[in-house]
């Protein structure tokens, strides 16, 4: 009976897909368990008008209240009467989604490939700069309108891509040929790369209309377009061209993964490098590749930024690749994970800036629930074990005899 | 579904979006909230707020406000939202703006800038007046032998740039000999920066005053300041009151009234009174910026220093004296 | 010759023998220093002792005898306080005891050298034999360096060891080692030493040595359980063996009553060859040749020192060495995991000394690697995935890219069915099969990559009688086959019996070439240790360990 | 070249007490040669970095990787701000307040290594994503509880430490001023690398660390239990960053700033660099601090002396710094088991 429990469970672990949901799943909801716990201690602490009374003590903030506002808030409340499918929450929602896939993927590709790229930010903060002085250069030598369009933004993405893939390179190269340790040097690059961009910003590619800080704008015609009737409409920043390429981007990630002959030495380099070299893989060209690959893949995600976000690049872009470590680490480093983790990251984005209007819960709640959750995500074992105490509990006792006991007579009748 | 906070029935609402930055930075935003709770205090009026920790989140920042159609008036506080609310505010013809700090030409949108140069010509004259002399209050004294006074901002950009033109030119104004060195920390959050290049200045370069345009890298200064018992010079609040723990060592602030800007807004929203696409311009003539004494060791600067001072003032205010606002 | 029931299977009682063996010396379980009884010990899916009992008299050695994975292992790890045995008792010295970690064995005066050597590498081996144990000073803030150094020297003289406790145990060789690990149980008191595989990298002198020891420590006083697959030693070194099959006990014998055959057929349930025979066949063309291969290693240590070898097709070229003598770089360097410092790698006539590994398995190089665990399989990946491994960009198995893993898995049912892998289930991870059946499945898919040469380094490492015989075979019929084939291996009988020409590897260089009918194991493993043919020792006695 | 510097590098290696030593007889004759603000400045901030260093090299000898070393110095040094804010001025139980801060801010910090500890042990976590989780709940938390209690994610400003001058050392020359007239987390910091080297290297505890971070079956097998030195070395990391991170938020900072990277500003990352390079030299750690805190403060002097050069440029010297450095002295030879779970009883 218990071996029989075992093999169910056993077979549950192995199902690595559906294991990595339930886990996913799991460690979302106990997040939110406790950042709701902490949402309504800590509201003890604050002062209010009105608020909750529990032995003498006022709680100010509603838990539930919050993660309404967080979850459905960031839906546009679905559940309120007048709602429309295209609104701006869902549509701010559908942008970091955007967004996140991109950067997810980056981190994925690079954490498959046993590489812990840290840098996936500094590559998004040099191929976006890259993809906007690039787009702002060319639309004076491309014509306008249609054909800028198709020209541009195509043009775009790739020098994001270009830059972004050599910024990736970089620690990639490092590790490979001076065997540098690439979770430190990613992150040195990071903070390099904010040094670099800036000093590029004010020597050559400042705006100069603006005081602040960034780069000129790139015309409009150059940003991604929306589509039309179905798509959201009017200054929403968010385009279903983009999502539907992230999602072809993922798809086609994971078929890199599944089915070709790079995909399966990138995973085995990451899973086993001295299998991986035995096997014919040349384990420094690798890393050089994949973190190519990773810091490419980096770059587009600034190439969107700029492209669907702002149509500019400007200085203190927001951590979209410090997001998609959480998004990749959620979703098993698997690149179709990263669509759903990154849905949820989304949300959370975007749901926090309904939280910071519409409650008085400070707004880094949400900084805290992710650490909670990739805390969560991070420790399956915990869950597991949950599991297997339910588990046990419907069973029959197992029979377990420790040392001692019941051999005690069979000693005698051996001697006999 | 409710908060326990309870939903707010008052006549008016007021939206406001910081600064990046944000709350807590005893200074300009911190300012532009005393402005509105001010108001508060005043009418019957409610308020929220957004902080948005970076530039690209204005945009929807504004949005989120104007598109709830629920506020009265929306402040945006900072030069940073003038690209994102020049796209907005066509998009809500009815909905009243502010923006502090630069100028955007739409109807329904009234703009609020400062001369800062000239605030910081006057606390510069002030240093450059005071380093030459034997002067000792509070926690600070100054070395008679050297003059040099220093500047510390936060990030190199243009807006903070013209605090260190227009302090230039007060000290050069005082004393053509004075050294004025400076310092970008880089950082407007970085206190143990923001001292160690106090210190720095107070040590090797002997600066007897510091002025910071720096947020709470200006902390660093103030503490450095007490610890080589030094003077400093505070910005946008009169910091010598918000940061009272180190009102032996702040000379004067160079005070930035956003607060005023936005109280009356607000008041004129509240009146009937608003009056889009207009730019007011506050400097020393209107109070909107000006030097203010320390509240602790303010008073014991020699009258003659404040005498000159004032005739500075009324200089610029005349026009006599040109001061630049780039370096 | 066989005992009297003995030959057939699990039926007979273990307490036949016992009770015949035990009535030849004291007659009651008064003098047992150890006392298993009834151990049942489980893991998900695996009994890996179903009810064993073990009986070891004090101031003997017991040799423990069982096949891969028959479960001595995991009997020792229970004695040792690492496993909690499902069922059963353990009795030390008289006294019923229950061991929930290995410090309680330790205090009970237990200590396990085991089948990979539990030291830290980067410490001295001073700080080994102390580790867990250090007598301190100053009330404890600071370890007593020189008491330890004291009581070593002392332990040295008196067991006659010779170690230098202030050297780094990464830096000496494994015999070395292994007297670390039995220096660290006698730090700490033992009275009842458990060694498991102890002579597994060994030269047959370090394996006298070893026997000395045994002797030495018995004459003291102490009690030695030592486990084996092979069956030499059980019957030259031990008082008493106890035989375990598929986690049972199948009896308990006395070397000097038994035969080899018996032994054998007692462990795996059936008769079985013991050699394998190598019958001549014609040789071809050169197939690899090295020439002057030097070969450094970080610090600019050489590590092999200019060989020269010529390997032609259908012949085996073995070579004989004790491991870290420089034969896994040779061969590292041969198949393209490493650059040679110096020197040039020829093969089929081309010059491939610059050629990368993924050229070298293209132009029909087979390798066998030294460790499946690191090199040979991807264990996570399942069967179907590593059937590919090293094929995943051959025009057999992708088009430019993209796998065809319908063919690749054909290709691994086939290997697996060819082979014997069990179980025959090509999804199932590599690393929930057993040492055999790996390497069963990583020969299988190296010989049947249709190669020219096989390069193979102790094929059979680990692996049991039956799967080793079967391991042979298929080697000798590539050879029929006109394959050449280069095969490392510090199995002396291995190399001996399979090799059409014999060269030892000595620090680097080969020492001799021979042929290997006409070379006495002795002789091999004085080589092993050194020693040039016709001459006498070219360096003291622990030469070959430390390098 | 690579191997010549792979050589020197091992050379080092094998003499750490004499390269420890060389390293600060270099970093004294800097001292000597340049301005005493530089050096005060460089002192103080090395605090954070050097000792959090020091508690990154007992977490992950023994096998338990912690780069979540930033999280345990935003939380220490915002608690112990807190506790001193709460407390007020003064003197609790005969015991300065500061004190007392300094404590609270240690107990924080381990109560957070406590929760890594167990989820990377007991639940088998990995520990660089765990350990990014930390970091990330740290900055989110101290910001979050800051905002509730100050409506700010800003701090009030609280007292500092005074200097402590020990009488007649504080005369020697060139450096007395510097090592013995100066402030409790100075002196907290050099008694703590001093303490951090011992423990490591002379009692037997270290060398249970170290064989738990190297091959932790071997010291199971020794009879000490694995968990609980893993245990005891991330909770003494804790305390580590703990006294970092309060003793640099009371000696240095006097405020919690939350905003962006808040106050310590990736200063625990720089910790991690900082024992990289250091081979896990306590000592060697407390000059790589010195390193990184000097060249902060170079900046400084450079700029007010001057020297026109881009501020975003100068300030991403010491990054540039730590990759060159990689390159040069090449990969630190991380312990054999660190990252890896152990589970006595495991093949
Ligand atoms: N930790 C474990 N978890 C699960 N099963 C195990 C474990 N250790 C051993 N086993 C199982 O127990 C059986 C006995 O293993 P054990 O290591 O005792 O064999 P052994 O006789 O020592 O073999 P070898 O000669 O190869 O060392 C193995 O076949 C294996 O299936
Ligand atoms: N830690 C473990 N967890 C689960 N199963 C294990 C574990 N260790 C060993 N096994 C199982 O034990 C079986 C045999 O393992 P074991 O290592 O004893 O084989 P072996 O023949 O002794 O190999 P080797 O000689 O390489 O050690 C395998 O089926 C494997 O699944
Ligand atoms: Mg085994
Ligand atoms: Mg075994």
């Amino acid at each position: 009976m218990r071996e029989r429990l075992e093999g169910v469970l056993e077979r549950l672990v192995r199902a690595s897909v559906f294991h990595r949901v339930v886990i996913s799943v799991a460690a979302l909801f106990a997040a939110v368990l406790i950042g709701g716990i902490l949402v309504f201690v800590s509201g003890g602490f604050a002062s209010c008008r009105a608020g909750l009374d529990v032995a003498g003590m006022t709680f100010c903030y509603n838990p539930m209240q919050v993660y309404y506002e967080l979850f459905f808030g960031a839906l546009g409340h679905p559940l309120e009467v007048g709602w429309q499918l295209t609104n701006g929450s869902l549509a701010t929602t559908l942008q970091q989604m955007t967004l996140l896939i991109f950067a997810g993927l980056s981190v994925a590709v690079a954490f498959r490939a046993g590489l812990l790229n840290i840098g996936t930010q500094g590559q998004l903060v040099v191929g976006g700069l890259a993809t906007a002085v690039t787009v702002v250069y060319a639309a004076s030598i491309v014509p306008d309108g249609l054909i800028g369009t198709v020209v541009l933004i195509p043009l775009g993405v790739l020098a994001g891509a270009l830059v972004g893939g050599f910024y990736g390179a970089i620690p990639g190269a490092l590790k490979a040929y001076a065997d540098a340790n690439e979770v430190i040097t990613t992150i040195m690059l990071n903070f390099i790369a904010v040094g670099i961009t800036s000093t590029l910003l004010s020597w050559r590619f400042q705006d100069p209309n603006s005081n602040n800080s960034q780069t000129a704008p790139i015309p409009e015609y150059a940003e991604i377009p929306t589509v039309p009737v179905i798509g959201f409409a009017g200054r929403v920043d968010f385009s279903l061209l983009a999502l539907a390429f992230a999602v072809a981007l993922m798809i086609a990630i994971a078929w890199l993964f599944a089915r070709t002959s790079f995909g399966y030495e990138l995973r085995m380099s990451g899973t086993q490098p001295e299998a991986a070299a035995y096997g014919g893989v040349d384990e420094k060209k690798m890393t050089v590749a994949s973190m190519t690959l990773s810091g490419a893949l980096g770059g587009i995600a600034g190439a969107f930024w700029v492209l669907m976000v702002h149509g500019r690049w400007l200085e203190n872009v927001p951590s979209i690749g410090f997001d998609g470590i959480a998004v990749s680490v959620l979703a098993g480093n698997g690149p179709i994970g990263v669509g759903a983790a990154a849905f949820l990251f989304g949300v959370l984005e975007s749901g926090s800036s309904r939280v910071g209007t519409a409650t008085d819960v400070p707004p880094e709640l949400v900084g805290i629930l992710t650490g909670l959750i990739i805390l969560f995500v991070a420790m399956p074992e915990f869950f597991r074990m949950v599991g297997r105490r339910y588990v046990d509990v419907g069973s029959a006792e197992p029979v377990r005899a420790d040392g001692g006991g019941s051999g005690a007579d069979d000693g005698g009748e051996n001697d006999a | 579904i409710g908060g326990f906070g309870g939903e707010s029935d008052a006549e008016y609402q007021v939206g406001m979006v910081y600064a990046t930055g944000g709350l807590g930075d005893d200074s300009f935003n911190d300012m532009a909230k005393q402005g509105v709770v001010d108001a508060r205090d005043e009418f019957d009026l409610a308020f929220d707020e957004r902080e948005p920790g970076r530039e690209g989140e204005f945009p929807s920042a504004q949005r989120d406000f104007a598109e709830s159609g629920d506020y009265d008036l929306i402040n945006c506080i900072g030069y940073a939202q003038a690209e994102a609310l020049g796209e907005n505010a066509p998009d809500y013809p009815d909905q009243n703006f502010i923006i502090v700090d630069a100028v955007v030409e739409e109807d329904n949108v009234r703009s609020y800038v400062f001369e800062e140069p000239d605030g910081s010509f006057q606390v510069g004259h002030l240093a450059g007046l005071l380093t030459d002399r034997e002067f000792a209050a509070g926690a600070g004294e100054t070395n008679p032998d050297a003059s040099t006074v220093g500047f510390i901002g936060g990030t190199e950009s243009a807006l903070i740039q013209s605090f260190e033109a227009g302090f230039r030119a007060g000290v050069e104004h005082a004393n053509a000999d004075v050294n004025v060195v400076s310092s970008y920390v880089g950082d407007f959050n970085d206190t143990a920066q923001g001292q160690s290049s106090a210190r720095s200045m107070y040590q090797n370069e002997d600066a007897d005053i510091i002025f910071h345009a720096a947020g709470r890298t200006g902390i660093g200064v103030f503490q450095a300041a007490q610890d080589e018992g030094r003077f400093a010079i505070g910005v946008d609040s009169d910091q010598s009151l918000s940061n009272e723990d180190f009102a032996d060592v702040i000379l004067a602030s160079m005070v930035k009234r956003v607060d005023t800007a936005v109280y009356n807004a607000i008041e004129s929203v509240v009146n009937d009174e608003f009056e889009g696409g207009a730019a007011e311009t506050l400097g020393l003539e209107q109070d909107g910026v000006s030097a203010v004494y320390g509240d602790e060791i303010g008073g014991e600067i020699p009258q003659e220093i404040k005498d000159a001072l004032e005739e500075s003032r009324q200089a610029i205010i005349d026009g006599e004296i040109d001061v630049p606002s780039e370096l | 010759m066989s005992e009297p029931g003995m030959g057939t299977t699990d039926g007979m009682g273990p307490t036949t023998e016992v009770g015949e063996h035990t009535a030849e010396t004291k007659g009651t379980g008064s003098d047992l220093a150890v006392h298993l009884d009834g151990i049942t010990k489980r893991f998900p899916g695996v009994v890996a002792n179903d009810d064993v009992d073990l009986r070891v008299e004090r101031g003997t050695v017991h040799a423990l005898l069982g096949e891969n994975g028959a479960g001595k292992t995991t009997l020792m790890n229970v004695l040792y306080g690492l496993y909690e045995p499902e069922e059963g008792r353990v009795v030390v010295d008289g006294e019923e005891r229950t061991f929930d970690s290995p410090r309680d064995a330790i205090d009970a005066g237990i200590g396990m050298i085991h089948q990979h050597f539990m030291l830290v590498d980067p410490m001295t081996i001073a700080e080994n034999i102390a580790l867990g144990n250090e007598p301190t000073k100053w009330f404890g803030m600071a370890v007593d360096r020189d008491r330890i150094d004291r009581d070593i020297r002392d332990l040295c003289d008196r067991y006659g060891f010779d170690v230098d406790p202030g050297a780094t145990v990464e830096d000496v060789g494994v015999g070395v080692q292994q007297r670390v690990e039995i220096l660290k149980a006698l730090f700490r008191g033992a009275d009842i030493l458990i060694l498991d595989e102890p002579t597994a990298v060994l030269t047959p002198q370090e394996v006298e040595g070893l026997y000395d020891v045994l002797e030495e420590l018995t004459d003291q006083g102490k009690t030695i359980i030592f486990i084996t697959h092979k069956l030499d030693e059980a019957t030259h070194a031990a008082d008493a063996i106890t035989v375990l099959r598929d986690g049972k006990s199948v009896g308990t014998v006395r070397p000097e009553r038994t035969s080899r055959e018996d032994l054998a057929e007692r462990m795996v349930g059936r008769e079985v060859l013991l050699e394998a025979e190598s019958e001549p066949v014609e040789t071809g063309d050169v197939v690899l040749s090295t020439q002057d291969v030097v070969v450094e290693d970080a610090r600019g240590v050489e590590l092999v020192s200019g060989i020269d070898l010529d390997v032609r097709a259908g012949e085996i070229l073995g070579i004989a060495g004790v491991d870290g003598n420089g034969q896994a770089e040779l061969v590292e360097a041969i198949t393209g995991l490493r650059t040679p410092d110096e020197g040039t790698i020829a093969y089929e006539g081309a010059d491939i000394t610059e050629w990368s590994r993924r050229r070298r398995i293209e132009s029909g190089m087979a390798y066998i690697p030294e460790d499946r665990h690191e090199r040979g399989l991807v264990m996570p990946f399942d069967l179907v995935e590593n059937g590919v491994l090293g094929s995943q960009r051959s025009a057999r198995f992708s088009d430019g890219g993209r796998i065809d893993w319908t063919g690749v898995r054909d290709h691994t049912e086939e290997l697996i069915e060819t082979y014997d892998v069990r179980p025959p289930n090509a999804d199932a991870d590599a690393q929930s099969f057993s040492g055999g059946n790996q390497q069963k499945f990583i020969v299988g898919r190296e010989f049947e990559r249709d190669p020219s040469l096989v390069v193979a380094t102790h094929p059979t490492r680990g692996v049991d009688i039956g799967s080793t015989e079967f391991i042979h075979d298929r080697l000798l019929e590539l050879r029929r086959e006109g394959v050449a084939v280069l095969l490392v291996s510090s199995k002396l009988d291995e190399v001996q019996s399979l090799s059409d020409r014999l060269a030892v590897i000595y620090e680097g260089e080969f020492i001799d070439v021979t042929d290997p009918d006409t070379i006495t194991e002795e002789e091999l493993g004085l080589r092993m240790a050194g020693h040039q043919p016709g001459t006498d020792a070219v360096d003291g006695p622990n030469a070959g360990e430390s390098r | 070249m690579r191997k010549r510097f792979r050589r020197t590098r091992e050379t080092l290696a094998r003499y750490p007490l004499a390269t420890a030593l060389g390293g600060l007889v270099i970093c004294l004759l800097f001292l000597w040669l340049t301005p005493a603000s530089w050096q005060t400045s460089t002192l103080r901030l090395a605090v954070p970095i050097a000792l959090a260093a020091i508690g990154g090299i007992f977490a992950e000898k023994s096998g338990v990787i912690n780069i979540g070393i930033e999280g345990l110095l935003i939380v220490s040094s915002f608690s112990a701000i807190i506790a001193v804010y709460w407390l007020g001025n003064g003197t609790t139980l005969g015991l300065s307040n500061l004190w007392w801060g300094l404590l609270i801010g240690v107990l924080v910090s381990v109560v957070f290594a406590l929760i890594f500890a167990i989820v990377c042990i007991e639940f088998e976590a990995d520990q660089i994503i765990a350990g990014l989780a930390i970091w990330l709940i740290s900055l989110g938390l101290a910001p979050f509880a800051s905002r509730i209690v100050f409506g700010s994610p800003n701090t009030a400003n609280v007292a500092l430490f005074d200097d402590v001058t020990v009488p007649v050392l504080s005369e020697i020359p060139i450096f007395g001023y510097l090592l013995f007239d100066t402030e409790p987390q100075v002196y907290i910091m050099l008694v703590g690398a001093l303490a951090g080297w011992y423990l490591l290297a002379r009692t037997n505890f270290g060398r249970w660390v170290v064989a738990s971070g190297e091959n932790p079956k071997a010291l199971d097998t020794a009879g000490v239990d694995v968990r609980k030195i893993r245990y005891a070395a991330v909770l003494l990391s804790g305390v580590f960053a703990g006294l970092g991170g309060a003793g640099f938020a009371l000696g240095t900072l006097g405020t919690f700033t939350g905003t962006g990277d808040t106050a310590i500003n990736g200063r625990g990352f720089i910790a991690i660099a900082t024992y990289l390079l250091a081979n896990y030299h306590p000592l060697g750690a407390l000059v790589g601090s010195f390193l990184f805190a000097g060249l902060n403060s170079m900046q400084d002097t450079l700029q007010t002396a001057g020297y026109g050069l881009p501020t975003e440029l100068i300030r991403t010297i010491p990054h540039m710094t730590v990759i060159l450095v990689l390159v040069l002295v090449g990969r630190t030879r991380l312990p054999d088991a660190a990252g890896d779970h152990y589970e006595s009883g495991e093949d």
